[in-house]
């Protein structure tokens, strides 16, 4: 970042929702109505505060604002510092933006729940921690929003927590997050070892200029403890099993968090460290295989999934795979640009399946709904407009970020997987269509035909559906405005985020355009004629593959094997360690010590015996033993 | 003139007497008769070196280990006659009741 | 120096009380006075205490690495035993744990129904014990507040304790004096050894952290026997065992207090005894120490996570984190020792207050089973809020206090000994684990309604005890630089001190002019007296008559 | 005749003691009805201690008196005052038990109390092998009649019978010794022998040398020479078996210290191993043994058995600054103000041999912390200073005296099992505390009845109480006085 800093008050972005978590807390206990309208007016004057700023950030600068020193020692030496530049301001415009709209959809949605002042104060709360993650100025700061989101998703997925199940997706989603922060922990102590800091603004010049001892070995390492964070927090292959489970939660909830927001936060994360990355191409090799698979895995296990959450919450994992083979390429401003829209349409759809969800009382399987469209026009329309976009059909943002992913990866020129790459664009490519295929597959299942459920479905107050198509806007514009097209290029914006590995640039006619985005065309067309005409035939797919579609819908069945290697193995070791190891041997060990000591203490029984021929005997024997052992010989 | 040596393994003899009536009779008047042979055997120990030595010292030691047996025959028939008083029985084998 | 002995009155001022305390009137069987007046007592000495000790904490320069406050008197000088104390910058914050904590103890002594002006003395002369054991500079003074500690505490387990408590005490006292036996003859050794060299007897540890004349051999020995009463203490993997069952059946007072104070006595002796006294054979030990600590890490919450029982849980977390305090010291830089010496206040704080919680949750139902609770957090919101604050800041959240603990002993100690932290990180991420399994089986889930339904949340006491130690897990995530940067001199020169010490040692041969074969066969040559029999006895008697 | 009456004044303690008990024996053919026996033997125990106080200052290093038969020496002046002490205390804990049992009533029992005390500051005093026999077969057989003085009792006549035959069986070792000391020296002035053992046999001194030690270790109940000691401890009346643990013992090894380091001081490679092993399985097996006990009175007399292992252990400390010798004396006197009070706590806790109820198991402690606070209190306070433990500080600083005398004269080895089995100690004494203060009293029956003790017996446990807490603050002036002594002999 070589720009310049320039110091502002930065802090009351972060500390709106700060104020107003607590004030949600403490006087919705009171009064529950209160807790949203503070929640949302806290995120209100934080995206009001972002603008301000970004309003005023002028080209090659950035904000500053150094609050005090928070770790001092020896050479350790961690301040508490908000930055915002070009890419932070990205991203809080985001969740300021989008925070804003999912805490007015939630004050209807949730405005008959009991606990909502504590489902406000965790939003706010989220809220918080979130932009403390993109506007801290070091590793650090970020790692406290890092695990501070981590504890917020814990709280708001297990937030109807007197079901077990919820709270058990809780805490399993804070321990996979907590894998993946314990190797970014790594991370950070490798970078405080070898470069003694982790502040990017001197960070990213003592990594660049190359003086660092190990070399790129280090940096690989480095760049893959950093990823593995990454893997926990944005739900990649092997650590993504938490976030379909993340579904329990309130629907605003997954839309703000595990859809449009917090798990974005290893693309970020990604982003902001670039600089290493780039100099550690065997590590993005890594980054783009795990994205890739795990973008093609979840895409597979979407197209059986009957819970519309779920379908969202594999398209979700599905998508951030895309983000990170764009940042896998170097392309990090497509990256970027990915998150963006998909924060548009993918909070789009959670909300919009959350109105479903609210209009048929509580009901999410799709096989239970259906004909929507003239109970729900409003929610019908937006969703349908974020199915496409997220299908990736022109001039929807969708098609914008995720052409701009494929001509990162066209760009390939990391030395490794170069051969490779070709096969890997085809698998992409599929699994694009792949998407298109289930969500149109679900915007079918929900809205067309006839209604097959037994509740009776109404659309949403204004609340929920003035968000609604805000998002719908954004996500059908909002790709065409940030490329450039329109006088503002996000690319340009982001130009420190290139770090000499830009894609080629060329603008397309409307034609190609519309060619370009055949995959998503394909797939769109396919789900439509196959779950509106043809509705035998996806389940005779289905049962051409046996094997096949156990697998997918058994979504590959990560959480059995990992139950089975990992969980259970790990189990039945601490009720090892404790049975036998503690209570058995070490335990053993001291009380037989102990019963030792009292089984020589019962030897008085033989000696101590009471005759007193016995004890002459005895002290005769010793005295000539005395004598003739220590005297005489 | 006989040597001092026999004399003094005459005593030894009697000590080592002594010693093995204590440890092998269960009567406790033979018993208390086998220690009283001991400190005779002592006895005659002093009075050998005594003589040996041409002084006096052993034989003046002999008079107080007589006084000293004496007592003690004093008051070891007092303390067996308390013993059979209480267990009618004059066998040390018997007050074994303290053990352990 | 100042001239007011602040040092020793904050020290005997628990003691003083307690004596106090048994002047009230009604002496007599099954007759304590007024409870509440002996509550009140007892809370006001507490409070006088700390208060004095943070006139400790304002009147310490961190920037003076040496000693202060100190006061030295000679109290037995035949033997060259001084009443020597002194605080630095790591006991420092220790007393004011100490201080801080005892308060709150008495405020929770609510719960004692039994004999609570017994109770009360014991947690005063606990206090006192522990203070001076924190500030003793010379080793004899050290040993005698050490094994102070036993007994009041022996009391409070044995007497207030739950069904197993004499198992318990007994268990809590014998493993105890077992490890410290071994120290005391150490420490007779390393004296003596002084005064052979120089001639002098003392037990100072100044003067005995300056001396140079122990072989390497030596000091492995010596220090084997010192580490081996620490680390019982602390505890260190595999010594572990007694401290789940003392924690068990402790009251919940007596809990908090082993928890938050007694373990820290371990590492603390470690820091200011074996490591100064015995730098190569610390050294040497490290490898050791650290492979412990990590296993104590990984295997304290692996057999947490089986807990049935939650004061079992907490307890074996507390081998788990202080097997990261242990880790922070012996990886020996001035980034991991702080840390450690920042996780056992963390540890006091939080883990204290979690043994509160339980206590709390026992009161009503008088029960620790996990399986009986479930549900709590619909019934008990405000107890459920705190559970779980404490619960973040056992785990290590950031922007909690054990954050910045583990955070500055993982990366400090990651520059040492890179493969022990790898290790120790997986500890990150079973704390979690455990730690929210419990949180959500006690506190998630459908209620109870026959066993808990009736549960009240916490009351307005309860609540004033927990406001401190939740206002420390933010201050002191949040804003630790008060803290840290009064540690960071002291350590720093503690450090250079041993490790100059250490090169000074390896440099130079042995001083000691004694010579030690002659010692070491002393044993085996009285033993084997026979062999030389009547030669050697003829030449004594020779020798004798000659002179 | 001035020397003579000199030399009598400076026996003034053992002279007066002696007097005493025939003045009792005079006054029980001449009183008729109760009269205050205990009194009386109490009044000539303080003529005895406050004549200490004035002839101590007479006593001179290597001083002997009436024709070399007695130390007049700083050494036998500290042994004058804790002998006369330890009797005066042991007295006035068992005074009330004794005239509840009867054993008053008979009268010869404090006559024999003043000539066992005679006997053992004279054994201490002794400078003179057959005043040496002499004296300790006084306080002995004095004593074999005092465990025997509960007549109705047969575990009282059991203990005085076997008290008698293995204390004259062994006394007839040690006066086998003497004779076979004489006999290689031609003397039995202990100063002349020191110096004179040199010539002639090796076999014949090492004989000699070796029987006198078991005669005093057999006194001083150090195993292998102990089995008498917890079956005479247990019979015995409760009273006599504190006064055996006590005055008895610290006479033994008050001789024994002499013996050893004066008498065969040059020999010191001779006997160090022998007394080494000895301490060995002193401490080891007095504590071991001392574990499963349930009755507390032969849990104390294991535990008296392990403290002379520990003081044995001084012994060999016989360094150029005697450094043992105080650690040794330091000890005794502390192990006799902490002994003194336990019995003293036993004797009240315990029901008397009365209506054949006689129990001494720790169940009788039950629930004392809160039936008698005080008594349980001061228990404690006791038990912890056996078992080494602040705050019993008295009988820590004393362990902290001789382990430190011990390693400084290399004996690290023997130093560790000592510690090792401190260690094991705190088990058995802790099971006190457990009784008095753990364990509800849940006997539904009335609890066990409380002797009603005198003002003497509180007087005594509160100086017991005293000596605790005092010496182990203020160790100090103690161990340098007890280091003055055994400076020089």
């Amino acid at each position: 970042m070589n720009q310049a800093a320039i110091s502002a008050t930065i802090w009351p972005i972060a500390f709106f929702p700060l104020l107003g978590a607590l004030l949600a807390y403490v006087l919705g206990r009171k009064e529950r109505d209160w807790a949203g309208i503070i929640a949302t007016a806290a995120s209100a004057l934080s995206f009001l505060w972002v603008v301000k700023l970004v309003w005023a950030l002028p080209e090659a600068h950035y904000f500053e604002d150094q609050l005090f020193q928070w770790i001092s020692l020896a050479d350790l030496k961690v301040d508490f510092t908000f930055r915002v530049d070009q890419l932070s301001a990205v991203m809080c415009m985001v969740v300021t933006g989008v925070g804003t709209l999912i805490h007015l959809y939630s004050t209807a949605y949730m405005h008959e729940d009991e606990g909502r002042h504590r489902f406000f104060a965790y939003l706010n709360l989220f809220m918080f921690s979130m932009l403390l993650l993109v506007l801290g100025g070091n590793l650090m700061v970020l790692f406290i929003g890092w695990e501070g989101v981590g504890l917020c998703s814990y709280l708001l997925i297990g937030f109807w927590f007197k079901n077990l199940a919820y709270a058990a997706a809780g805490r399993k989603a804070f321990v996979v997050n907590r894998i993946g922060d314990a190797g970014f922990l790594l991370g950070i102590f490798l970078l405080l070892h070898l470069v003694g800091t982790t502040d990017f603004v001197a960070l990213q010049p003592a990594i660049m200029s190359g003086n660092v001892a190990l070399g790129t070995d280090f940096y690989t390492l480095v760049a893959l403890c950093l990823f593995v964070g990454a893997c926990g927090k944005s739900a990649q292959i092997p650590l993504f099993v938490w976030l379909p489970d993340a579904m329990a939660g309130p629907t605003p909830v997954s839309a703000l968090i595990h859809a449009a927001t917090m798990v974005t936060a290893g693309v970020y994360m990604l982003a902001r460290m670039g600089f290493l990355f780039v100099l550690a191409p065997a590590a993005l090799a890594v980054v783009l295989v795990v994205a890739v698979a795990t973008a093609f895995v979840a895409a597979t296990t979407a197209l059986t999934q009957y819970d519309i959450k779920k379908v969202l919450a594999y398209s979700t994992v599905s998508q951030l795979g895309f983000m990170f083979m764009a940042a896998a390429a170097g392309a990090f401003w497509v990256a970027i640009f990915h998150v963006v829209t998909h924060a548009f349409f993918k909070a789009c759809l959670f909300l919009g399946a959350g109105s479903v969800i609210h209009g048929c009382h509580h009901e999410q399987d799709m096989r239970h709904m259906g004909g929507l469209y003239k109970k729900m026009p409003i929610t019908c329309i937006t969703y349908g407009v974020s199915v496409l976009a997220i299908a990736g059909i022109f001039f929807f943002s969708g098609y914008q970020s995720k052409h701009a992913i494929l001509g990162a990866l066209e760009h390939w020129h990391n030395p490794h997987l170069k051969e490779w790459i070709e096969y890997i664009l085809i698998l992409v490519k599929f699994t694009a269509f792949l998407t298109a295929f289930y969500m149109t597959r679900s915007f079918v299942m929900t809205f067309l035909g006839e209604y097959r459920g037994h509740a009776h479905p109404h659309e949403s107050p204004w609340p929920m559906t003035v968000p609604l198509i805000v998002l719908a806007v954004l996500g059908a514009f909002g790709g065409l405005a940030l490329s450039g097209s329109l006088g503002f290029s996000l690319e340009h914006y982001l130009a420190a985020l290139n770090f000499g590995a830009a894609a080629e640039h060329h603008h397309e006619s409307i034609a190609a355009a519309l060619i370009n985005s055949w995959t998503g065309l394909l797939g769109v067309g396919l789900a439509f004629v196959m779950y509106t005409q043809l509705k035998e035939l996806p389940g005779m797919f289905l049962r051409l593959v046996p094997p096949l579609s156990k697998l997918l819908s058994g979504k590959y069945y990560f959480d059995e094997l990992y139950g089975a290697i990992i969980v259970r193995p790990l189990e039945g070791l601490a009720a090892f360690l404790w049975k036998v190891v503690d209570q058995g041997m070490i335990d053993g060990m001291v009380n037989g010590t102990a019963a030792f000591v009292d089984a020589t203490g019962e030897l008085r029984r033989i000696t101590q015996t009471g005759q007193l021929r016995y004890y002459a005997l005895m002290l005769f024997g010793a005295t000539v033993f005395f004598i003739i052992f220590y005297y005489v010989l | 003139m006989v040597p001092i040596t026999h004399y003094l393994i005459l005593a030894l003899l009697m000590f080592s007497i002594g010693v093995v009536g204590v440890i092998v009779r269960r009567n406790a008047i033979v018993v208390f008769m086998c220690i009283e042979l001991m400190l005779n055997s002592v006895n005659l120990t002093f009075v050998a070196f005594s003589k040996q030595w041409g002084n006096l010292d052993g034989q003046i030691a002999v008079f107080f280990v007589m006084v000293v047996a004496a007592a003690e025959a004093a008051i070891g028939l007092a303390i067996i006659l308390s013993v059979f008083r209480a267990g009618q029985s004059i066998e040390t084998s018997d007050a074994a009741e303290l053990k352990f | 120096m100042s001239e007011f002995p602040l040092l020793s009155s904050i020290v005997f001022l628990p003691l003083v009380g307690a004596i106090l305390l048994y002047l009230f009137p009604g002496f007599g069987p099954r007759q304590d006075p007024e409870s509440r007046a002996v509550r009140a007592f007892s809370m006001v000495v507490t409070l006088i205490t700390f208060v004095l000790s943070l006139l400790l904490w304002g009147g310490f320069n961190p920037q003076n690495t040496g000693y202060q406050f100190v006061e030295n008197k000679i109290w037995l000088p035949s033997f060259g035993i001084t009443y020597h104390v002194g605080l630095d910058g790591i006991s420092l914050f220790l007393v004011l744990l100490t201080t801080f904590l005892m308060p709150i103890v008495v405020l929770a002594s609510n719960s004692v129904e039994k004999k609570v002006r017994g109770y009360l003395a014991s947690m005063l002369v606990l206090q006192s014990a522990m203070l001076g054991t924190l500030v003793a500079l010379d080793m004899f003074l050290f040993y005698i507040f050490w094994e102070l500690m036993l007994a009041p505490m022996y009391f409070i387990i044995g007497v207030w304790g739950g069904k197993r408590r004499i198992y318990a005490a007994l268990k809590f006292v014998l493993y105890t004096v077992f490890g410290s036996v071994l120290m005391l003859v150490g420490i007779f050794y390393l004296v003596w050894a002084y005064y052979q060299q120089h001639g002098v007897v003392t037990f100072g540890l100044e003067s005995l952290a300056r001396f140079n004349g122990l072989s390497v051999q030596e000091e492995v020995w010596l220090f084997a026997a010192f580490a081996l009463a620490f680390c019982i203490k602390v505890p260190v993997f595999p010594f572990h065992t007694w401290l789940p069952d003392a924690h068990v059946e402790a009251p919940t007072g007596g809990s908090v207090v082993l928890a938050g104070v007694m373990l820290k006595m371990g590492l603390y002796g470690l820091i200011r005894l074996a490591y100064p006294l015995f730098p190569r054979a610390a050294e040497l030990f490290t490898p050791y120490l650290a492979g412990l600590a990590v296993i104590g890490v990984v295997y304290g919450a692996m057999v947490a996570w089986a807990q049935k029982d939650i004061k079992k849980l907490v307890a074996y977390s507390s081998v788990s984190h202080l097997g990261y305090c242990v880790l922070g010291f012996v990886a020996f830089n001035t980034v991991s020792a702080a840390g450690s010496i920042y996780q056992m206040l963390n540890h006091g704080i939080s883990t204290g207050a979690l043994f509160l919680l339980v206590g709390v949750l026992y009161d009503r139902r008088h029960t620790r089973e996990i399986s009986e609770y479930g549900g709590l957090a619909a019934r008990v919101p405000i107890f459920a809020f705190l559970f779980l604050v404490f619960t973040l800041s056992s785990i290590a959240l950031p922007l909690t206090n054990g954050f910045i603990g583990e955070f500055l002993i993982l990366a400090g100690s990651f520059q040492e000994l890179p493969g022990f932290t790898i290790v120790a990180v997986a500890g990150v991420v079973l704390g979690a684990v455990y730690m929210l399994t419990l949180y959500m089986k006690t506190m998630y889930g459908e209620i109870d309604e026959a066993k808990n339904g009736a549960l009240t949340d916490v009351s307005m006491r309860e609540l004033v005890t927990f406001a401190p130690l939740l206002a420390l897990v933010f201050i002191m995530g949040i804003y630790p630089k008060p803290f840290l940067n009064a540690l960071e001199p002291t350590i720093k020169n503690y450090i250079r001190v041993v490790e100059e010490r250490r090169q000074m040692l390896k440099s130079s041969a042995p001083m000691r002019t004694r010579q030690v074969a002659e010692d070491q066969a002393a044993d085996e040559k009285i033993s084997s007296v026979s062999d030389k029999s009547k030669t050697a006895l003829d030449a004594l008697i020779v020798k004798r008559s000659k002179v | 005749m001035n020397t003579l009456w000199h030399d009598m004044s400076l026996c003034a303690p053992a002279l007066i003691m002696g007097a005493g008990a025939l003045v009792l024996m005079m006054l029980e053919v001449l009183l008729r009805g109760p009269w205050p026996r205990a009194g009386v033997a109490g009044l000539f125990l303080i003529a005895a201690l406050v004549s200490t106080l004035f002839v101590n200052q007479e006593y001179e290093v290597g001083q002997t008196i009436l024709q070399g038969f007695i130390y007049a020496d700083p050494f036998a002046a500290f042994f004058n005052l804790l002998i006369c002490g330890g009797a005066l205390l042991a007295l006035m804990i068992g005074e009330s038990y004794l005239q509840r049992e009867g054993i008053e009533a008979r009268g010869e029992y404090y006559a024999l109390y003043l000539f066992s005390t005679t006997g053992a500051l004279l054994l201490c005093n002794s400078a003179e092998l057959i005043m040496l026999f002499l004296s300790l077969e006084i306080m002995s057989m004095a004593l074999y009649c005092m465990c025997g003085s509960a007549l109705a009792v047969r575990r009282s006549a059991e203990a005085a019978l076997k008290y008698f035959f293995l204390g004259s069986f062994s006394s007839a070792f040690l006066l086998y010794g003497i004779a076979v000391l004489y006999g290689l020296t031609g003397t039995m002035q202990i100063g002349a022998i020191s110096t004179a053992i040199s010539y002639k046999e090796p076999i014949l001194a090492m004989i000699g040398v070796g029987l006198m030690i078991v005669g005093l270790v057999f006194k001083i109940g150090a195993v292998p020479f102990h089995f008498w000691a917890p079956d005479v401890y247990d019979g015995a009346p409760t009273p006599v078996t504190a006064y055996m643990a006590c005055v008895v013992k610290s006479a033994a090894i008050g001789v024994s210290i002499r013996i050893l380091w004066v008498c065969f001081g040059a020999l010191f490679p001779l006997w160090a191993g022998s007394v080494w092993t000895i301490a060995l399985l002193t401490m080891v097996v007095g504590n071991v043994f001392a574990v499963k006990q349930r009755s507390v009175k032969r849990m104390l007399a294991y535990s008296s058995i392990a403290h002379a292992g520990y003081i044995m252990m001084a012994f060999l400390a016989q360094g150029g600054t005697y450094e043992g010798g105080a650690a040794a004396l330091y000890y005794l006197v502390a192990y006799t103000v902490m002994t003194l009070g336990a019995f003293a706590v036993l004797l009240a806790v315990t029901q008397g041999p009365g209506g054949g109820a006689f129990s001494d198991d720790i169940s009788k402690f039950n629930g004392l912390g809160s039936r008698r606070p005080v008594l349980a209190i001061l228990m404690s306070l006791f038990l912890l200073s056996l078992a080494g433990i602040p705050p019993g500080m008295a009988g820590l600083l004393g362990k902290f005296y001789v382990f430190s005398a011990a390693i400084k004269s290399g004996y690290v080895g023997l130093a560790i099992v000592g510690v090792l089995s401190s260690a094991i100690s705190c088990f058995y004494y802790l099971r006190v505390i457990v009784a008095m203060y753990f364990v509800e009293d849940e006997s539904s029956e009335v609890s066990p009845v409380l002797a009603a003790p005198s003002a003497y017996f509180h007087g005594a446990i509160a100086v017991c109480a005293a000596g605790v807490v005092f010496l182990g603050i203020f160790p100090g002036w103690l161990y340098s006085f007890a280091a003055q002594v055994t400076e020089r002999f």
